[in-house]
């Protein structure tokens, strides 16, 4: 049925899917903006935007569902930078200041690719993950690209030669480098696991590899531990993972760096329209590859429910013969999960308080970091037990 | 041509029939649906202004929930309270700081004429110093007033000539 | 120590002679001269129980008086829960001064700034005697009764702004304004309230600059 | 105590504290339009890092000149002005400014206006006191308190406004009484509120006051030892909070507060999770009062009675009898007539002790008036505990103060 796409030429089928995905998660992004403010109306029992509707499309019957929605004040918030006064002030360093918005929104779309977003059964019934670059360095590439969204708030706080940016900047610097580390140690033993003596038991080939897509292929195993997903095999690994990507996303009660009550809008203060708003679809898309790694690594990925694989469903309901409906409802059981974790990002954002500085730093130092290092080590013996047995 | 009548591109009594591309039409509309509000909440007023973002009034239904400190992404000063001549010249550099397309709302009667403050510390409204596009009665405004103004600027957006404005019309205007 | 006035100032001229009686409405009160003011309050604070400075302010005995200037301190027991006014008259008139109690309660500091910003009474040994409610720079002391209400036309704080947009702090308009009135006892139509503006009114032309 | 306060050498301070490292200190403008100083204060920071070395609140830019209308005014006329120093609780001001006035003409209002200036007055507290809380939590971070309490708050406006008309620049009370009986049935709908409120305090309460978060930012942040509150002439929640129970409804009672029965919250450490619960507890001891003030409510007249020339007449007897429309004419005119005197009264407000002292020389209008307003003695204290605090722990200090500025710069 779609052979005449495979007949492209390979660069342009990597071009095409590569727009195709990232013209996805933009606005996917930029609508998480939206829901960030309809959750927060919702958890504060207000209406929330409700009003705004284009009177172009006014008519179309059922159209006022989507109007409740805020749809459209989305799109009006969009429009509206476009045509705003796209404010360079005098005194900012005029090229970092430029380039600030620009780097943010790189890395944060760029580590797509190396997201697998959901899986088809090929005609052998093998599960082949979706995905663009399906390196094995995986999740290696994605921490070390979306690491490289730290020089966009430095760049912006220090471009903007303005206090209040300047100070957040260096709180997010701080911020971000410090969690890097527990974040990157908590996921060790995962792939420990997964390249460890018990992958060769249960799989037999998986080894040498921080492929995301293979965790996942790891999760949807048969047997009691190979249908288990990791956050309950390691519910400290998901732990120390989940609260160092808030700190890394900046979300409350991490979001000292962009705290409103002290520092205004930080490394942001001074953007305004189209550039400023590229800051926040570079954090909603850090917020949903966060949460999509999140979910491969220890909710199973493109799995419906634990012990029970997307292969297992779509035999079930007898799709499994029709790989493009299999991959869909991968794809969507996918993005299922992932945006019910940004709820939950919004969720928590709506519902506590902010932590100060420094308590952030403690965490990240005092906490997190020797937590993640005693679970690398207990994985670590685990596995040497389960190697020597 | 953009004509000063644009009652034919956006009139809310027929917009649901006739379908009107101007350029205009649609980046007023853009506009006009997203006013995010620099809260300048000076005195008084400023308590209903955030009354007006509660879940009674709910500004949020406008879309203007977004209250941005920031004067670089906001669309609309809010001036709720008592001018000073302390204050005056703040409120001034702030308004100066916000991008164009800008408007100014003064909210309550010390913003629009100095109100029942006829002394020697108090700007006598606000429009002497920034341009007002919207007054608000009352003292202080009930919330319900802040969201008619609210629909009265976006109507007043509505019929400005954004298209001309933004092709070059915005340097004639400033200048 | 809610005592009767008559007992608070027999027990203090025990040891300050020159402190007398003052009439009030309610509280205690004192009058005493303005060299003995500090060691007073600091005899009343130490020994009295009065730790608790509620308020130092002035008062403006109008224009020709003298001494025209009061500076009244109220004072407060936390333990007994009795108020006391301490009032001194300045000197000067034209150059009103009074010593500063801020040493004794740090609470003095801004009501101290206060007093010297509307009311110019120069408070000596303040660790930091600036303005505090008008903006620094601003010429007159507002609360003086040769101040009009209006105000007068002084230049905005900030130079700038006052020169793109031409606004000053500028006489407020009292024409159809809230109606003020006088104080005093005098007859009716000059007590009347009325719009007393200084700058115009329905027959003269209003000014340009406002 | 100690005998002198030497007011320190921060800049020699916190070179001490820096000698290791010679850094440039950042100067930060904190305000006049800042999300989280609640108005028009404005705090020049010198910040070491993330450490605030230095602290100068700059004060006036709502400086209105209150103090020199007053002047210019009649005493009736004055009573909307007091609405808008602490806008939060109008009605407490207004009561506080009636009382002042009164003592000077030597005026004693009945057992129901008594009352009623009781019940607006603690409905006042419980209105100021949520918005604080609210404000207080959305420093630190928490939106969501901040919405819910506006809807209580707003049902306060309901009650506000079906008694006076307004919903928060109330103007109710007159010098001599209050300006209106209380309306049918409207006792029961406080009282429905009061018991509606209380859970609904609870669950805000509860949203924070074990929250971990929460007390990792409140706990041991702003500490006012005993001492230093008293010393600096703190009133109100501030003061309580660090432990000196001095509330002037107990100790000074007017108004009639002595025939209630409440409890006085008083804190312990003096930081700004003190000053947080006390006002928490403050509001369900409103509350109590509220409800004996109701079920006691006395009837009668709700205003002096004897004052003739200082109370307007009736409506009614202003129409009918010549006698009364000349002497509303006068009051109108001329002012309640007061005699020559000096009077101070300070009452309990939501932000600490209002108080007004009135220099009369007779007649209608105050020679002078000085309004002794909490938040500015209050705020008196910022350049202290602001040193040496890290910049987010300003805001929770600020916060934890509930100040209104309308009240602070007058």
């Amino acid at each position: 049925m779609f052979d005449f796409y495979f007949d492209l030429p390979l660069w342009l089928r990597l071009v095409l899917q590569g727009l195709a995905v990232m013209l996805t998660l933009f606005p996917i992004a930029a609508a998480c903006s939206m829901a960030e403010r309809k959750v927060a109306a919702w958890i504060q029992d207000r209406p929330g935007p409700n009003r705004t509707l284009a009177p172009l499309l006014a008519w179309i019957p059922g159209i006022h569902f989507l109007q409740r929605l805020g749809l459209f004040q989305l799109a009006a918030d969009g429009g509206k930078f476009v045509f705003k006064e796209d404010i360079v002030p005098g005194h900012v360093n005029k090229a970092y200041f430029v380039a600030a918005p620009i780097l943010a929104v790189i890395p944060a779309l760029t580590t797509i690719v190396f997201i697998p977003f959901g899986a088809y059964l090929d005609a052998a019934g093998r599960v082949v993950p979706l995905i663009l670059a399906n390196v094995d360095v995986g999740l290696l590439a994605v921490f070390a690209i979306s690491s490289l969204s730290v020089y966009s708030v430095i760049l912006a706080g220090w471009a903007s030669n303005s206090k209040f940016p300047f100070l957040g900047a260096v709180r997010a610097s701080a911020q971000l480098i410090s969690y890097e580390l527990s974040m990157t140690l908590s996921v060790l033993p995962v792939f420990l696991w997964v390249n460890g003596p018990l992958a060769g038991e249960v799989a037999g080939s998986f080894t040498g590899t921080l492929g995301l897509g293979r965790v996942v292929e790891f999760q949807s195993q048969p047997g009691f531990f190979g249908g288990m997903w990791f956050g309950f095999l390691m519910p400290v690994s998901a732990f120390v993972f989940l609260v160092s990507l808030f700190a890394e996303t900046n979300r409350a009660p991490f979001d000292t760096v962009e705290s409103e009550a002290d520092l205004v809008n930080s490394f942001a203060s001074e953007y305004g329209a189209f550039k400023w708003s590229l800051f926040y679809v570079a954090e909603y898309c850090h917020m949903i590859v966060g949460s999509a790694v999140f979910m491969l690594l220890f909710g199973g990925g493109w799995n419906p429910l634990p012990w029970i694989t997307l292969g297992d469903l779509a035999s079930w309901i007898g799709i499994a013969h029709l790989p493009l409906v299999t991959g869909l409802l991968g794809i969507g059981i996918f993005v299922g999960k992932v945006l019910a974790m940004i709820f939950f990002f919004m969720w928590v954002r709506w519902t506590l308080p902010r932590f100060r500085y420094d308590q952030v730093m403690k965490i990240g130092w005092q906490k997190l970091l020797p937590l993640s290092i005693a679970n690398l080590v207990f994985y670590a013996l685990v596995i040497a037990w389960l190697d020597t047995r | 041509m953009v004509t000063s009548n644009t009652d034919l591109a956006y009139n809310t009594k027929i917009e649901d029939t006739l379908v009107v591309t101007k350029a205009d039409a649609v980046i007023n509309w853009l506009r006009s649906s997203s006013i995010w509000p620099m809260p300048m909440g000076l005195a008084c007023c400023g308590i209903e202004l955030m009354a007006s973002g509660n879940s009674r009034f709910d500004i949020a239904r406008f879309g203007a929930e977004v209250m941005r400190f920031s004067p670089r992404q906001s669309d609309c000063m809010i001036v709720a309270g008592t001018v000073t001549y302390k204050m005056a010249p703040h409120v001034r550099r702030i308004y100066d700081q916000m991008a164009e397309p800008k408007w100014v709302i003064a909210m309550g009667a010390c913003a629009s004429s100095g109100g029942m403050y006829r002394s020697y510390a108090t700007l006598q409204g606000v429009d002497r110093i920034i341009p007002v596009d919207v007054y608000v009665s009352g003292c202080p405004p009930r919330p319900e007033a802040l969201l008619d103004a609210l629909i009265k600027m976006q109507e007043k957006i509505r019929r400005q000539p954004a298209a001309r404005e933004l092709l070059g019309g915005a340097k004639a205007k400033s200048a | 120590m809610s005592l009767a006035p008559a007992e608070v100032l027999s027990a203090l001229q025990g040891k300050f002679a020159q402190v007398t009686a003052r009439p009030s409405g309610d509280h205690p009160a004192v009058n005493v001269p303005m060299a003995d003011a500090v060691a007073l309050l600091r005899h009343l604070r130490d020994e009295r129980g009065f730790d608790f400075l509620v308020d130092v302010t002035g008062i403006d005995w109008d224009v020709d008086a003298s001494p025209r200037f009061s500076v009244v301190w109220h004072l407060f027991s936390t333990r007994d829960h009795g108020y006391l006014r301490v009032v001194a008259a300045c000197a000067s008139d034209t150059e009103p001064s009074a010593p500063s109690v801020a040493a004794l309660w740090p609470a003095a500091d801004w009501h101290e700034r206060e007093t010297y910003d509307l009311l110019g009474i120069r408070f000596e040994n303040h660790p930091d005697l600036r303005r505090i409610l008008m903006w620094e720079g601003y010429p007159y002391h507002p609360l003086r009764k040769d101040f009009p209400l209006a105000g007068i036309d002084v230049p905005l704080p900030d130079l700038e702004v006052g020169e793109v947009t031409r606004a000053t702090a500028a006489p407020a308009p009292m024409v159809g304004g809230p109606f003020v009135a006088s104080t005093g006892e005098m007859n009716l139509t000059e007590a009347e309230p009325r719009a007393k503006d200084e700058s115009w009114d329905e027959r003269k032309e209003k000014p340009d600059t406002l | 105590m100690p005998t002198e306060y030497a007011f320190p050498d921060n800049a020699a301070k916190t070179a001490d504290a820096s000698q290791e490292l010679v850094s440039e200190k950042m100067s930060v403008a904190m305000g006049p339009s800042h999300p989280s100083t609640h108005g028009v204060l404005r705090l020049q920071l010198e910040l070491d890092g993330e450490i605030v070395t230095k602290c100068d609140p700059i004060l006036g830019y709502l400086h209105r000149g209150d103090e020199k209308i007053a002047e210019n005014m009649t005493y009736n006329q004055f009573v909307p002005y007091t609405d808008r120093l602490d806008y939060l609780a109008p009605l407490a001001n207004n009561v506080a400014y009636a009382i002042a006035v009164e003592k000077l003409a030597n005026l004693v209002v009945p057992p129901r206006c008594q009352a009623i200036r009781v019940i607006i007055s603690e409905m006042a507290r419980i209105s100021s006191h949520l918005l604080g809380l609210g404000a207080f939590a959305m420093d630190t971070g928490a939106w969501t308190v901040f919405m819910y309490q506006f809807t209580e708050r707003e049902k306060l406006y309901k009650l506000f406004e079906e008694l006076t008309g307004a919903r928060f620049t109330t103007s109710y009370t007159r010098i001599g009484g209050v300006a209106r009986d209380l309306p049918e049935g409207w006792t029961d709908r406080v009282l429905g509120f009061c018991d509606q409120f209380l859970p609904i305090l609870d669950e805000m309460l509860e949203m924070l006051t074990r929250n971990k978060i929460f007390t990792d930012r409140t706990v041991g942040v702003g500490v006012i030892s005993k001492e230093d509150a008293i010393a600096y002439g703190l009133t109100g929640p501030n003061l309580r909070g660090s432990g000196v129970p001095l509330d002037l409804r107990k100790d000074k009672p007017y108004s009639g507060y002595e025939q209630y029965e409440f409890d006085v919250p008083v804190g312990s450490k003096g930081d700004s999770y003190d000053r947080y619960l006390c006002r928490g507890e403050e509001m369900k001891q409103s509350v109590r009062i509220i409800r004996q003030a109701i079920k006691n409510l006395p009837g009668g007249a709700w205003y002096a009675e004897d004052a003739v020339r200082i109370f307007a007449p009736r409506k009614d007897k202003v129409l009918t009898s010549m006698e009364e429309l000349i002497n509303n004419f006068m009051i109108v005119t001329e002012g309640p007539q007061m005699p020559a005197g000096e009077v101070y009264f300070e009452a309990e407000n939501p932000k600490g002790a209002l108080g007004f002292f009135v220099v009369s020389k007779g007649g209608g209008v105050p020679y002078r008036m000085k309004i002794r307003s909490p938040s500015f003695c209050n705020l008196s204290i910022l350049p202290k505990i602001c040193t040496g605090v890290l910049l987010s722990d300003v805001v929770a200090i600020l916060g934890s103060f509930d100040f209104v500025m309308g009240e602070c710069d007058r």
